[in-house]
């Protein structure tokens, strides 16, 4: 089967699974196989898909007819950047889909099993019809269908007023930067040479210097920046994500946080790598400094959260910020490259891999990202609840469960030999080989970014410390807790396998890694895979800077554990393991004792005080005696800085305009005569 | 190869000779006697002979945490030079070496807070919180040093240095240098940061960590301690001052590193045990001051590394 | 050949003024819509085809042809809807049967006069053909006998009939510049012959007369500030009356200006003035329909305001001018009267269910009336530009328009208006279509007659129209371009 | 001759004007209607006039159906109305008939500000009759500014009439009258227009008790 028919065949399973689910809606069951074993089949095809492209060379296209004349070629080309994105799609899709055979199960009877199956099929449909339009207004009615799937699986649970509201910020915020990125396309169109076109091939024109004029490209970044911002979720556009993804289906959530977000990282790669240029430094310093905020804001509002799929929507965008740390980097090398490809060839190679190492990151993020936002939905499946501050315990009770959802923590904490340590790695290495160029202030901030880099990093540490602590450690702090129970295999499949690959994409980075310098190497025209892997080991390729290996470590540690064991068997021979109570100095310990999660990122709040501005309220209600306090209670509350400070002011300035404007309807006809009349007579007065 | 190996094992074996020797100087300024410095080893042989307890409240974390321990710290101290400036360089770089302790303190982190002991979890807390700045600082003050030398292999640093001498690395290397010795403070638990010392509830933080273990358990988070006290004494050492580390491998020069070494970590051992004796312990929510100024110091020495424009 | 397509609403009227059974009078005004239909079907091929029909009195182009087009198609789909809305409005005790024929007889005539609009050469006569409208459905918008239908339709009544004479002063003005040019001639006030001379006429008698067209005309295309009527009207009168109001009874006001607008635009004034004008009007009643929008109570309402939106973005689009603005604009008559004639029909089928106009009191649409609750948010959706839908696709190409005819200003200030338009009513839509249903329970089963068919028939349309816009409509799109298009265009 | 019959043209536009200004000073409701009646008259005369001296036949049919129907039946119609609602005989003005005055002279005079250019400058307008510009405009305007300062619905349909005349002039002065079928049409529209508006102020007296417009504010945002 080639690959236009792989392409063709992918199309059609979903929509077929879409259309399928739709029309067994009745029987809710058998609704729930049917429309996730479509597209569990679709993700397959998609990801035999990636792998012909990505292995092979060369690209698959299917053309459609155009809407309008005048709008182009209504094409989908997958090319080797399309390929990889669709490759991280489909296998996350295809471990959702898995895991969404279980997990959907609890809303038999309550909501309509027949709209999730079409509403997911047609948003998996949509994400890989995204990364592979090759048409700008193809591309944003994707990008919209997308979106607007995804909102109302958003809204899945219609009948919890919090899903409501949250899903009109996603949606309006989503919008917002769909409008940008459409007056990005349109001003990029008026630039294509001779008769305008919307092609992604007269886009690519643009790339040369001086084929646009510097405002236009100027503009054109910046709201191709804020536009794609919103939906990747960079600070300040992030509000929606905190909202939307708790309030979402967990697979939804996994589907939304590991992939759907990327489709931006995908875009503006191609935007500013493929069409536009990176010419200008400013460019990638700007989205420099976005992404240390982004990934600051991120990591620090995750520590503070109690909600666990809030805090995991924290912590995507602290992602994101990392990805957009490395895709700035890479704009800034490559603005050097562009302009003296000879006498810069070195940060040509470091653009390379500042790149890699952005798609790298990319691709587990999904993966691990996706495989906590599962293991939050097991969770939430087993105690209906996800507030941290009703959890713990789970370790015991629902083993496989917190096995998994420890390796996705491993993962984004950057442990090694997992995945997220690769990719951090390979960031870092980018970052310090910055010597050579010549902007000192460059070379100033760049190790700004380092610093945030690794500050991020560990905070990130102490943030998963915290969530798999609170919900899966010692004891459980409520009845629903208490009672958990393993979720159904197929939820622990699903996990399974984006948890292998955890494992395996960071062990096996090796032979990851030259595939994605494929792709990196078909925007940049650069290929650093040879100085980039020898054998084993990954090295940058400035020269001997550095090496590391992955699966060395990952070797080193599986050798080292047993051994360890043995060592410990060997030494003081075999003695008996005693269960016994925890130390409680006397008094018994109950769940009430435990360090709860707030407690937990209590001293964090104090070092970040400023940033948080924490509210602190303690009441206190007492007996007939001023002496004797019957209850004391305490609540904390964050400021939510974005909220509060940028978009309440707006929103209220909007509503206030709005409120004075409806002074002019209040009934009188007579008013409503003088409303013409008054128009007439300025017009006749000023146009006589 | 065999001398890679063998430096790493010397320097896991006289790791608790380190602890002793720090405790007899403290003893000593304190006009105590003290326990021998090879008391640590006895603790050690004691511990493995004893069985264990484990709260009935522990999951499988708590139980796989002092071999993960163990394992992490003894893969980090593979990539340290301790008297031959190479390493198992391939395995990873000095990025791998702070990564693995990050690894370790994070399963230390979670151990603690698996027995649902308030103090594990005050431990846990305080801990996290200290090394979410204190892993920023250790990293940037390598990277300044990764930087001068050209390399961020750790073995390659301290090859690199050695071979070109002061003038190479001056204001870059003291900052960092700096930076580096307060994060090794902080992260080994040490006076102003924490009291190795103290089992006083409110004021432990590591400490309150292992609370739990006992037995075999306890000591191989024990090792896993010591060792990680010593790989941060090496660095110290062989990568901001690795003078006298052998760069070839004759038996003279390796003797002479050797020396050096050992000179190098009994003088930082002394420093530290003088500082434990000489001030108290802060207040835990003034450390952020001193660790901030840490983290500055150690950006500025990267930052130094532009501005004097060194290559 | 012309005048048939008039006859037969009238014919249709007279037809059911003796019928006493209410099955026969529905039958008969539905299928003399039917017909209506395929006559405008097969006289509009034919205008297509071969350019233009002149009959004097009655001249056709391609305008003509596609606002012909839509009247009649939206005509059918109101009769049909009311079949089925009345019958349930007579259930209830709403109207009596005199008032069910009488209203079928009003509806004809309202089609009529729409109808007339469209093919009238004359200007005079145009202007007579709208203030019929005025007329015929003062009598559709006050048919409830409550104060509120009497106090809309009074407003109605007189708001239009002042707007109307103003804009009879500003033919009388055109007239008065044309006879300086072509004598006292029967064919001075035809618009045929108006275009043709357009640049030899007077341009500061057309600079006033455009300035009364507009404010006249616009009142009754619901221009802001001139559309105060229209929010009541719209949501006093029967649903499918409101349909065919929104949907096409403005487009046909618009129509009006159109014309006057492509005889400005013709003369050595150029397009910049009349256009600029219509810009002007078109971000004004954007900006006071959004507003409105946000502070919505009555859901019939703010489809009302919605229209207001949508006539000023109409309005836009040909103020921007240029292939792509006048492009969408055209485009969008037609996505905005489809897709709003299906947000009246879920309109209606919830206020017969709820029995309230109110939007807080609406909820749980999805789960009380699951089919109707989803087709209503998927129009929702439609309505403020969502791709996939076809009104996404239009409002691009006026976007396009803006900015390649360098109308930054005018740009931004469209799409933030959209935008927050586009909040506004998902917020309000998402309250009602989703949430747990407020309803005290007398739970029954949604009734899936054939007005939801049409209303599915309707989504799926605007939603193949955004995918793809068939050839043949795109070259009619095309050739209403061209007239546009100083001297004929080629 | 030519000379006479402008300044006949004049004098009976400059008594157009004038009742409409007394109509604004009067407060009684008949004599309304009666003054709108006298307008209509010397609206039907003005076009007589006109036609005598351009000798085209259509503008005396329309000059006599000026004369029937507005200046007789519309009339009739009104005080038919006025009196099956027995509404007070009182006009219920908004603004003070001074204020209201001033107010109309001033709209006079921008009418004329706005009309200058066409009358005098442009030079394209040749009719004979072109003066009365200013004040067939004067005259929309103040009927449209009747209906925004009268409270009750009878006044409004006059207000309306009266910009209805206004336009007529306008029509006579500048182009010599309309197409004979436009006017036709035009008559219709306004007699169906009066027609259905005293309908509804009958239904709008039956459900309120009162033809106050002002109190129509149900319907509101």
């Amino acid at each position: 089967m080639n690959g236009q028919e792989l392409f063709g065949l992918f199309i059609l399973t979903s929509l077929l699974g879409a259309l399928a689910s739709l029309s067994m809606g009745r029987w809710s069951k058998a609704c729930r196989v049917v429309s996730f074993s479509f597209s569990t089949l679709s993700s397959m095809l998609g990801l035999a898909l990636a792998l012909e492209v990505l292995l092979g060379s060369g690209t698959v296209v299917l053309t459609l007819p155009t809407a309008v004349a005048g709008f182009g070629t209504f094409s989908f080309v997958i090319d080797q950047l399309s390929a990889f994105f669709l490759l991280a799609i489909s296998i996350l899709g295809a471990c959702v889909s898995i895991y969404s055979l279980g997990y959907t199960k609890e809303y038999e009877g309550k909501y309509s099993l027949g709209t999730m199956g079409l509403l997911f099929n047609t948003f998996l449909l949509s994400l890989v019809l995204v990364v592979s339009a090759d048409n700008a207004i193809l591309f944003l009615i994707m990008w919209e269908t997308m979106s607007v799937s995804s909102y109302l699986l958003v809204m899945y649970e219609n009948r919890k007023q919090d899903s409501v509201s949250s899903g009109l910020l996603y949606v309006v915020m989503t919008h917002l930067g769909t409008a940008l990125i459409t007056v990005a396309f349109i001003i990029m169109w008026l630039n294509t040479p001779g008769d305008h076109s919307f092609d992604f091939s007269a886009f690519r024109e643009l790339g040369a210097l001086g084929a646009m004029p510097e405002l236009a490209r100027n503009v054109a970044f910046i709201l191709l920046l804020i536009g794609f911002g919103t939906k990747a979720g960079l600070v300040p556009l992030h509000v929606w994500l905190p909202q939307a993804h708790p309030a979402a289906p967990s697979n939804i959530s996994a589907m939304m946080s590991g992939i759907m977000v990327k489709t931006a990282v995908y875009m503006l790669i191609r935007c500013y790598f493929d069409f536009l240029g990176t010419w200008d430094t400013w460019w990638g310093l700007l989205v420099l400094l976005i992404a240390c905020i982004s990934a600051l804001v991120g990591v620090l509002y995750a520590l503070m959260e109690e909600d666990l799929k809030r805090a995991l929507a924290y912590s995507t965008v602290e992602n994101i910020g990392i990805i957009f740390i490395a895709l700035g980097a890479a704009m800034v090398f490559e603005s050097y490259h562009l302009v003296d490809p000879v006498a810069n060839a070195h940060l040509g190679d470091l653009a390379a891999l500042a790149l890699i190492a952005a798609l790298f990151h990319t691709l587990s993020h999904s993966l691990f990202k996706g495989l906590l936002f599962m293991g939050a939905g097991a969770v939430l499946h087993a105690t209906h609840t996800k507030n941290l501050e009703e959890l713990g315990g789970l370790a015991k009770r629902m083993r496989w469960t917190g096995v998994l959802f420890f390796i996705g923590v491993l993962s984004i904490s950057a442990i090694p030999p997992f995945n997220g340590f690769v990719g951090e790695w390979l960031m870092f290495q980018s970052l310090l080989l910055t010597q050579n160029i010549t902007d000192p202030m460059v070379n100033l901030l760049l190790p700004v970014a380092v610093a945030v880099l690794a500050l991020t990093g560990a905070l990130a540490a102490a943030c998963f410390v915290r969530i798999f602590g609170a919900t899966f450690l010692a004891r459980p702090r409520s009845r629903h807790a208490a009672e958990a129970q393993e979720v159904p295999r197929s939820m622990l499949v699903g996990m399974g396998i984006a948890a292998g690959l955890c494992v395996l994409t960071g062990v096996l980075s090796i032979l990851i890694v030259p595939e994605i310098d494929k792709v990196t190497s078909s925007l940049l025209g650069v290929s650093i895979a040879g100085k980039l892997v020898n054998g084993l080991i990954l090295s940058p390729p400035a020269g001997e800077f550095s090496s590391m290996s992955p699966l060395a470590i990952g070797v080193l540690l599986m050798i080292a554990i047993p051994a360890s064991l043995a060592i410990s068997r060997f030494l003081g021979g075999r003695h008996k393991v005693v269960t016994g109570d925890t130390w409680d100095c006397g008094t018994p310990l109950t769940s009430r004792t435990e360090y709860s999660a707030s407690g937990f990122s209590e001293p964090i709040n104090r070092i970040f005080k400023s940033v948080y501005r924490p509210h602190i309220e303690v009441r206190t209600e007492y007996t007939t005696s001023s002496l004797i306090k019957r209850r004391i209670s305490f609540s904390r509350s964050i400021e939510p800085v974005f909220e509060r400070y940028l978009y309440a002011p707006t929103i209220g300035l909007v509503l206030a305009l709005a409120r004075r404007l409806g002074f002019i309807q209040r009934g009188s006809i007579q008013a409503y005569l003088a409303y013409i009349f008054v128009v007439l007579l300025v017009l006749l007065v000023v146009f006589r | 190869m065999i001398v890679e190996v063998l430096q790493t094992i010397l320097l896991v074996a006289i790791a608790p000779l380190i602890t002793g020797i720090i405790r007899k100087v403290k003893a000593y300024l304190q006009s105590r006697t003290g326990p021998s410095i090879l008391q640590p080893y006895r603790d050690l042989r004691k511990l493995f002979s004893k069985g264990s307890v484990v709260s009935k409240d522990a999951s499988w974390v708590f139980t796989i945490t002092p071999y993960v321990c163990l394992s992490a710290i003894m893969v980090a101290a593979l990539l340290v030079p301790v008297i031959y400036a190479r390493t198992f360089g391939f395995v990873g770089d000095l990025i791998v070496l702070i990564y693995l302790l990050s690894m370790m303190r994070f399963f230390m982190a979670l151990a603690a807070l698996d027995t649902g002991s308030a103090f594990g979890g005050m431990g846990s807390s305080r801990e996290m919180y200290i090394s979410s700045i204190v892993e920023p600082t250790m990293l940037l003050s390598i990277f300044a040093m990764a930087l001068v030398a050209g390399t961020t292999s750790l073995g390659n640093i301290a090859d690199g240095i050695a071979t070109n001498g002061w003038d190479l690395v001056a204001p870059t290397l003291l900052l960092a240098a700096a930076a580096f010795f307060i994060a090794t403070l902080a992260e080994n638990a040490r006076v102003p940061f924490d009291n190795p010392a103290t089992h006083l509830e409110l004021t432990m933080i590591h400490e309150a960590m292992l609370l739990e273990y006992s037995g075999k358990q306890l000591a191989l988070m024990e090792i896993s301690s010591m060792t990680k006290l010593i790989i941060f004494l090496a660095i110290l050492s062989n990568v901001f001052f690795p003078w006298g580390i052998a760069t070839d491998l004759t038996v003279l020069s390796l003797t002479g590193g050797l020396l050096a070494f050992l000179v190098k970590v009994l003088v930082l051992a002394v420093t530290i045990a003088v500082i434990e004796s000489a001030t108290a312990k802060m207040r835990l929510f003034r450390l952020p001051n001193i660790l901030t100024v840490a983290f500055i110091l150690s950006l500025l020495a990267v930052m130094s590394f532009y501005i004097l424009g060194a290559t | 050949m012309i005048e048939y397509i008039l006859l037969i609403p009238l014919i249709i009227a007279a037809l059911c003024y003796p019928l006493r059974r209410r099955a026969l009078v529905e039958a008969v005004a539905v299928a003399g819509s039917a017909v209506t239909l395929i006559a405008s079907l097969s006289i509009s091929y034919e205008v297509f085809t071969t350019g233009t029909l002149d009959e004097g009195l009655l001249y056709m182009d391609a305008l003509s042809a596609y606002v012909l087009l839509l009247v009649s198609l939206v005509g059918l789909l109101a009769c049909f809807y009311s079949i089925s809305y009345l019958r349930r409005e007579l259930e209830e005790g709403e109207i009596t049967e005199l008032k069910l024929r009488n209203y079928y007889i009003f509806f004809q005539l309202f089609v009529f006069t729409m109808l007339l609009v469209t093919v009238s050469n004359n200007l005079g006569i145009m202007w007579i053909a709208i203030e019929g409208t005025t007329l015929a459905s003062a009598y559709l918008v006050g048919l409830y006998d409550r104060d509120t239908s009497i106090e809309a339709a009074w407003k109605y009544l007189v708001i239009c009939s002042v707007g109307i004479t103003l804009a009879l002063l500003g033919t009388i003005i055109v007239y008065a510049s044309s006879i300086q040019v072509l004598g006292e001639e029967s064919n001075a006030l035809n618009w045929s012959t108006l275009q043709a001379n357009a640049s030899a006429l007077d341009p500061g008698l057309l600079k006033i007369s455009f300035i009364f067209i507009l404010v006249g005309y616009g009142t009754k295309v619901g221009l802001s500030p001139m559309h105060t009527w229209l929010p009541d009207a719209h949501s006093q009168a029967p649903t499918p009356v409101s349909a065919l109001l929104s949907g096409v009874l403005l487009n046909c006001a618009m129509y009006g200006i159109l014309r006057f607008h492509m005889i400005v635009s013709g003369s050595s004034l150029g397009a910049g003035f009349s256009g600029g004008l219509l810009l002007l009007f078109g971000i004004i009643s954007v900006a006071t329909a959004g507003a409105f929008i946000i502070m919505a109570k009555d859901y019939k309402r703010m489809l009302a305001y919605s229209s207001i939106e949508h006539m000023g973005i109409i309005a836009i689009g040909f103020g921007f001018g240029g292939f792509w603005g006048i492009f969408g604009a055209l485009f969008h008559m037609l996505n905005h009267a489809l897709a709003k004639t299906l947000l009246f029909f879920g309109a209606g089928k919830v206020l017969q269910r709820f029995h309230t106009k109110d939007i807080d009191k609406v909820h749980g649409l999805i789960k009380v009336l699951p089919v109707t609750g989803a087709l209503l948010l998927g129009g929702g959706l439609a309505i403020t530009g969502c791709p996939p839908f076809s009104l996404f696709l239009s409002e691009f190409m006026i976007m396009v328009g803006g900015l390649s005819s360098q109308n930054y200003l005018g740009t931004i200030l469209y799409i933030v208006l959209l935008i927050i338009v586009f909040a506004a009513f998902l917020k309000h839509i998402g309250g009602m279509v989703f949430g747990e249903p407020l309803l005290e329970e007398r739970p029954s089963k949604e009734r899936r007659g054939t007005d939801v068919v049409m209303m599915a028939v309707l989504l799926i349309a605007i939603l193949a129209l955004g995918l793809y816009v068939p050839e043949f409509l795109n070259e009619v799109l095309d050739q209403v371009y061209r007239l546009f298009v100083p001297g004929g265009g080629a | 001759m030519a000379f006479s019959t402008t300044t006949i043209i004049d004098g009976l536009a400059a008594a157009i004007l004038l009742t409409t200004f007394i109509a604004i000073a009067s407060n009684r409701m008949f004599s309304l209607v009666r003054l709108f009646a006298l307008q209509s008259v010397a609206l039907g005369l003005l076009a007589m006039s006109v036609a005598s001296i351009t000798g085209a036949g259509h503008i005396y049919a329309v000059a006599v159906l000026t004369i029937g129907i507005k200046g007789v039946v519309i009339p009739w119609m009104l005080l038919y109305v006025m009196d099956k609602i027995r509404t007070t005989k009182e006009v219920e003005p908004l603004v003070s008939i001074p204020l209201s005055l001033l107010l109309c002279g001033v709209l006079t005079a921008v009418a004329f500000y706005i009309t200058e250019p066409i009358i005098f400058t442009s030079g394209t307008i040749t009719t004979i009759t072109k003066n009365c510009l200013a004040i067939s405009l004067a005259v929309v305007l103040i009927g449209f500014y009747t209906m925004i300062a009268r409270k009750k619905a009878v006044t409004q349909i006059m207000g309306l009439l009266t910009m209805e005349n206004g336009l007529f002039l306008a029509a006579i002065s500048v182009t010599y009258g309309m197409p004979m079928i436009v006017e036709l049409g035009i008559f219709f529209d306004i007699l169906v227009a009066v027609l259905i508006m005293g309908m509804f102020a009958f239904r709008i007296n039956k459900t309120f008790d009162s033809v106050d417009t002002t109190i129509l504010r149900r319907l509101h945002d």
